[in-house]
């Protein structure tokens, strides 16, 4: 007896298991990062007038809108990814899921630059309460980053020859970690203004 | 997924690694249980330094040093870990991890949980969090001594707090793939016919503690996040500048605020009270409906009630921190969220009370637990009241009058329900029932001790005892007026560690020598008894059941038996 | 997924994709340059927060296809919403409150 | 030149001979003697009984002639540059004990691997907090029927406080050496350092208000002598 509704939808609820069980995470995700949103106001509003933005001023804003339509354009790559497996179209998919591989990696470098260029002008987290607001939720964001990029690369490659066994369970798959994928975008959509700009 | 019974699966397969919600079930029970019997060691520990300060502790005394003394530092490591291994490795594991692993998917007649790879991720995550709480006793200045709560900046010292962060965040993560899991499971695997309101009462209980971890438990590992910062990292989360620390100003950038670790804690920790109630109420719901012969009083206000009290528990966690300086304002708006919280709980236990009314009640060892537990927790909740109102709770605060408050509602409260749960499900679980006599030989002394334990604690948080004292008060004035009740207490406690040895007696000894039953020894109508006892690896149900009505149909006037299971058709 | 997908469907749904995509780019440079127009704080607090909101609905709406997504996961998302709500602004009213006594 | 080879002759003949000279010495404050001011100790009822007269503060200590008490002297460099080497830590711990709720002794040297035992002579409640910067900062708590405590302490470091948490006034300060020479001074302020092989040393003399001092010595086969003198330090502004 296998479990039910792993690949079809259940009817009343309209879902099928693994899409109601990654909102579910995501739902959680919104509260953890919305925990440290919540540090980030009230350290803020803790901090002197203006201290806030002061101290922010010190951050690349052009590499963090390169990164910011980088990320964009990996949530695009991703969905299309998944909407070239509905075509039946492997082989776009497999373009379409390097593609967000790579900018995802490119991301990461961008990231890496900026945080190598903070720890040669000797800013740490523990300069500050910005800072240590900052590195914190990139840090978490990029942890999130390299964990979607491992579920990413294991069906982009080693987990894709599921396509020929299983090609509808696998779509679901693609769409629920784009699920998580633009989740994290969406985050970064967040992240950008309230560190970078304000 | 949920493959086809496989007889030749090798032991390791099936009880350690293994995918069976059953299994995992169970090795949450174990651990959980023997991780309860490790909290309630270190509490009788702490209870002899309480009763007789600063003299050696007998039979464990040589861990502590030469002298045998229990030194204040490790008597507030004891303090922390035993409510952290109590609450976190504990209760929940057991409500939660075991009973809801074990009891929900059967209730509801499905064959595994949704996820049956992430419920196994979920016992290890649990697991590991465990051994990295239980190895912090190790380090060289001993296991995080700040209390469950770990407000900074007290907390911000030593190698053992650190390491409880980091099990924290483990044991946060294994909860949340649970509550996602059983959230999942109770939406999607509902058998046919199972609609919402039919559904069991310990399901909605489950249902509704799933979705205040998922939503509560995040935010305390963003704060278990930013205080590992603070430790590692040198950040000032919650350290405001210029701290002084014995006389040193500490050297951190500072602008953080202990404030915020109590926010985002309490967000989780108050919703926390509950999920360690409401499953325990779910049994007690259970086992009330079967063993008074009639259906739940009030199941829809129940429902609702419970609902309802899922929603407010997120906005009342500040009533904890009324004597931070929080302004009237927002003190008479959280006292006012935490009167209203007070209503579904009076709902729930009322309806409880009235189900025995007129009924003729089969009082056996899972029922008496039950009824223990109304009167227990009802102390329990109503002298919850006076801390709810920032006035009471400006005096009482922080006084053993808490402690006694809190422990009625878990302890004769919440675990209570899990023995009546044990005792419920074991025939389910093993296909024998536990000894009667042995059951009633556990439940009278539990029950008279542990108000001896906590009763007098009333007593002397009126007197205005503080909780955390290392020598129970023993240097204030104010308080030798009711030193003497700690003798008292301790010895309830010691006596109260006696009573539980025939329940672990009984586990082992019932598993060989109890009385074998059918699928259906209490004459229960919901679907878990319906399944062989117990029931068959990976799919549970010879065939998935098919429901056809309310979960407590018991001595319907006109009908043959006095229960009619949920499977049984309408008929015409 | 619903068989109700037809691969006409999915093109149409691409044409939204590449049509969103250019709106979060456009909003990414807008914001940007808003960040160094001469605005009060108040003022450019509520201009990003409300881009960003339209990006990340953006997003949600039909990246994570949120807009045609059964009744359920938008109740599930209210209600974290809401709790994230209160996370976000009730300690903050507790220190203001606080911080006005003291 | 010739000097130096007849130098080299006599401290190559002392060493074959395994002579050991001693650094003797006395130190003195130079300027009014500040009145230390009486302690209050209402805060615990126990202190107050177990003093017969009300201590002192004591952070100068002054005989007649102005010797200063409680001066560490210490050997801070040797003729080689550095003094680590084998030397085995004594096998009697040192002592500190609370008594009266005050430190006794207020200034203490002690070894790196040498136990420190701490005891607790006041039937009351103590808490030794020891605040190194190099040695690892420990903070345990005394209660009146925990008579004794060993620890030990891993690296050498310059003296650090030492206080009680429960009593504020409670200080005493600790160095940590890696060989065996050093001394506090006595009530008339002076010391004696014995055992050291003839070279020329730098030794530094530190007190806790007072700031400290640097000297070189040189030690031949009969006692060197070195003084110090103290003033009050000028206060900065």
């Amino acid at each position: 007896m296998d479990i039910p509704y792993t690949v079809e939808e259940r009817p009343d609820t309209g879902l099928f298991n693994a899409k109601l069980g990654v909102w579910l995470f995501l739902a959680s995700e919104v509260m953890l990062f919305g925990g440290l949103f919540s540090a980030y106001v009230f350290l803020r509003y803790g901090a002197p007038v203006g201290a806030f933005h002061e101290w922010g001023q010190e951050l690349n804003i052009p590499l963090a809108t390169l990164n910011t339509l980088i990320l964009i354009s990996s949530s695009v790559t991703m969905v299309m990814s998944w909407a070239s497996l509905k075509l039946n179209d492997f082989k776009k998919y497999k373009l379409y899921m390097g593609l967000t591989l790579l900018c995802a990696l490119g991301f990461l470098i961008i990231k890496y630059i900026e945080y190598t260029a903070k720890f040669d002008h000797h800013i740490y987290p523990s300069t500050n309460t910005f800072y240590a607001i900052y590195f914190t939720l990139t840090g978490l964001h990029g942890l999130h980053i390299i964990g979607g990029m491992i579920v990413l690369y294991y069906f982009w490659i080693p987990g894709s020859k599921m396509w020929e066994s299983k090609p509808e369970q696998f779509t679901n798959r693609i769409e629920i970690a784009g699920l998580y994928w633009h989740f994290v975008d969406l985050v970064w959509i967040f992240l950008f203004p309230v560190l970078y700009l304000l | 997924m949920g493959a086809p019974t496989h007889h030749e699966v090798s032991f390791y397969r099936k009880y350690i690694w293994s995918t069976d919600h059953k299994i995992i079930g169970l090795q949450y029970g174990i651990t959980a249980l023997i991780f309860l019997l490790v909290g309630f060691l270190l509490m009788m520990i702490m209870r002899w330094q309480l009763a007789y300060p600063e003299s050696a502790v007998p039979l464990v005394g040589s861990i502590f040093g030469e002298d045998g003394m229990l030194l204040p530092e490790i008597y507030n490591s004891l303090g922390a870990m035993h409510g952290t291994i109590m609450i976190f490795l504990g209760i929940v594991p057991l409500a939660v991890g075991a009973f809801g692993n074990y009891i929900v998917p059967l209730q509801i007649g499905a064959p595994d949980m949704a996820f049956p790879k992430i419920n196994a991720a979920s016992y290890w995550c649990y697991f590991v969090g465990g051994v990295v709480m239980m190895s912090s006793f190790f380090t060289a200045e001993g296991a995080a001594r700040s209390g469950w709560t770990s407000y900074p900046p007290l907390a911000d010292f030593e190698v053992g707090q650190t390491m409880w962060l980091i099990g924290m965040i483990f044991l946060i993560t294994s909860s949340l793939l649970g509550s996602i899991n059983f959230i999942t499971t109770i939406i999607q695997l509902r058998a046919p016919g199972l609609t919402w309101m039919r559904l069991p009462f310990f399901v909605w209980a489950q249902f509704v503690t799933s979705f205040l971890l998922v939503l509560a438990f995040p935010p305390l590992e963003a704060a278990a996040v930013l205080q590992l910062m603070d430790r590692v990292a040198g950040t000032s989360f919650f350290l405001p500048s210029g701290l002084v620390v014995s006389g040193e100003v500490l050297g951190v950038s500072g602008g953080g605020s202990p404030l915020l670790w109590q926010h985002l804690f309490w967000f989780l920790a108050h919703p926390e009270v509950y999920v360690l109630i409401l499953p325990a109420m779910g049994i007690i719901a259970e086992v009330i409906a079967n063993n008074t012969r009639k259906p739940l009083w009030g199941y829809n206000s129940l429902v609702f009630a419970v609902v309802f009290l899922g929603f407010m528990s997120f906005i009342v966690w500040a009533h904890h921190m009324f004597i931070t300086g929080m302004g009237t304002t927002m003190s008479a708006f959280f006292q006012t969220t935490t009167m209203i919280i007070s209503i579904p709980s009076i709902i729930i236990l009322s309806a409880f009370f009235i189900s025995l009314w007129g009924a003729s009640i089969r009082f056996n060892t899972p029922m008496l637990f039950a009824l223990a537990f109304l009167p227990m927790f009802g102390i329990g909740g109503l002298t919850g009241l006076p801390l709810g109102f920032a006035a009471a709770d400006i005096y009482l605060h922080d006084t053993y009058y808490v402690i006694g408050h809190f422990h009625y509602v878990v302890a004769p409260g919440t675990i209570f329900g899990l023995f009546a749960g044990i005792y419920y499900w074991y025939p389910k679980i093993t296909g024998r029932k536990m000894s009667e006599l042995l059951g009633k030989l556990h439940f009278w002394p539990s029950l008279i001790f542990m108000n001896g334990v906590f009763m007098p604690m009333f007593i002397q948080g009126l007197a205005g005892v503080s909780r955390r004292l290392w020598d129970g008060g023993l240097e204030y004035a104010h308080a030798s007026g009711v030193l003497h009740w700690n003798e008292f207490m301790s010895i309830s406690a010691w006596l109260l560690g006696l009573a539980q040895l025939p329940f672990i007696f009984n586990i082992f000894y019932s598993l060989k020598r109890g009385e074998k039953v059918d699928k259906n020894p209490w004459g229960a109508t919901t679907l878990e008894w319906t399944a062989p006892s117990p029931p068959l690896p990976h799919v549970n149900f010879e065939k998935i059941p098919e429901v056809h009505r309310v979960a407590y149909e018991y001595s319907v006037p006109g009908r043959k038996r006095d229960f009619t299971p949920q499977t049984e058709p309408k008929k015409g | 997924m619903s068989s109700g997908h037809h691969t006409a469907d999915i093109q149409s749904h691409i044409k939204v994709y590449m049509t969103v995509f250019a709106a979060l780019a456009a909003l990414t440079i807008i914001t940007v340059a808003a960040s160094y127009m001469d605005l009060s704080t108040g003022e450019a607090i509520f201009l990003a927060l409300t881009i960003a909101s339209v990006k990340g609905s953006l997003v949600a709406s039909y990246f994570m296809h949120l807009i045609s997504e059964r009744a359920l996961i938008t109740w599930i998302l209210m209600l974290t919403a809401g709790f994230f709500f209160v996370l976000m602004f009730i300690p903050m009213a507790s220190f203001i409150d606080q911080a006005q006594v003291g | 030149m010739n000097n130096n080879i007849i130098k080299i002759l006599i401290l190559a003949s002392v060493l074959t001979f395994g002579f050991a000279g001693d650094i003797q010495g006395k130190i003195t404050f130079n300027g009014k003697a500040p009145k230390m001011k009486t302690l209050r100790m209402d805060a615990d009822p126990v202190c107050v009984a177990n003093n017969e007269v009300a201590p002192r503060k004591e952070w100068l200590i002054l005989d007649e002639n102005n010797g200063v008490k409680n001066v560490l002297v210490f050997v801070k460099e040797s003729p080689t540059g550095s003094l680590a080497g084998d030397f085995n830590p004594p096998e009697n711990p040192a002592v500190i004990d609370q008594n009266g709720c005050t430190y006794v002794p207020h200034v203490l040297g002690v070894m790196v691997g040498q136990k420190l035992d701490i005891l607790n002579s006041d039937g009351t409640m103590h808490n030794i907090h020891a605040l190194p910067k190099v040695n690892k900062e420990f903070n345990k708590a005394m209660p009146r029927s925990k008579k004794k405590m060993t620890v030990q302490f891993d690296k050498s470091e310059a003296p650090f406080k030492v206080k009680c948490d429960v009593h504020p006034w409670m200080g005493a300060f600790i160095g940590v050496f890696d060989h065996p020479y050093f001394a506090v001074s006595d009530e008339d302020g002076s010391y004696t350092i014995s055992g050291l092989e003839p070279g020329v040393y730098v030794i530094e003399s530190w007190h806790e208000k007072l700031g400290s001092q640097t000297a070189n010595v040189t030690v031949g086969d009969s006692t060197a002598s070195q003084n110090f003198t103290f003033e009050k330090p000028t206060k900065k502004k």
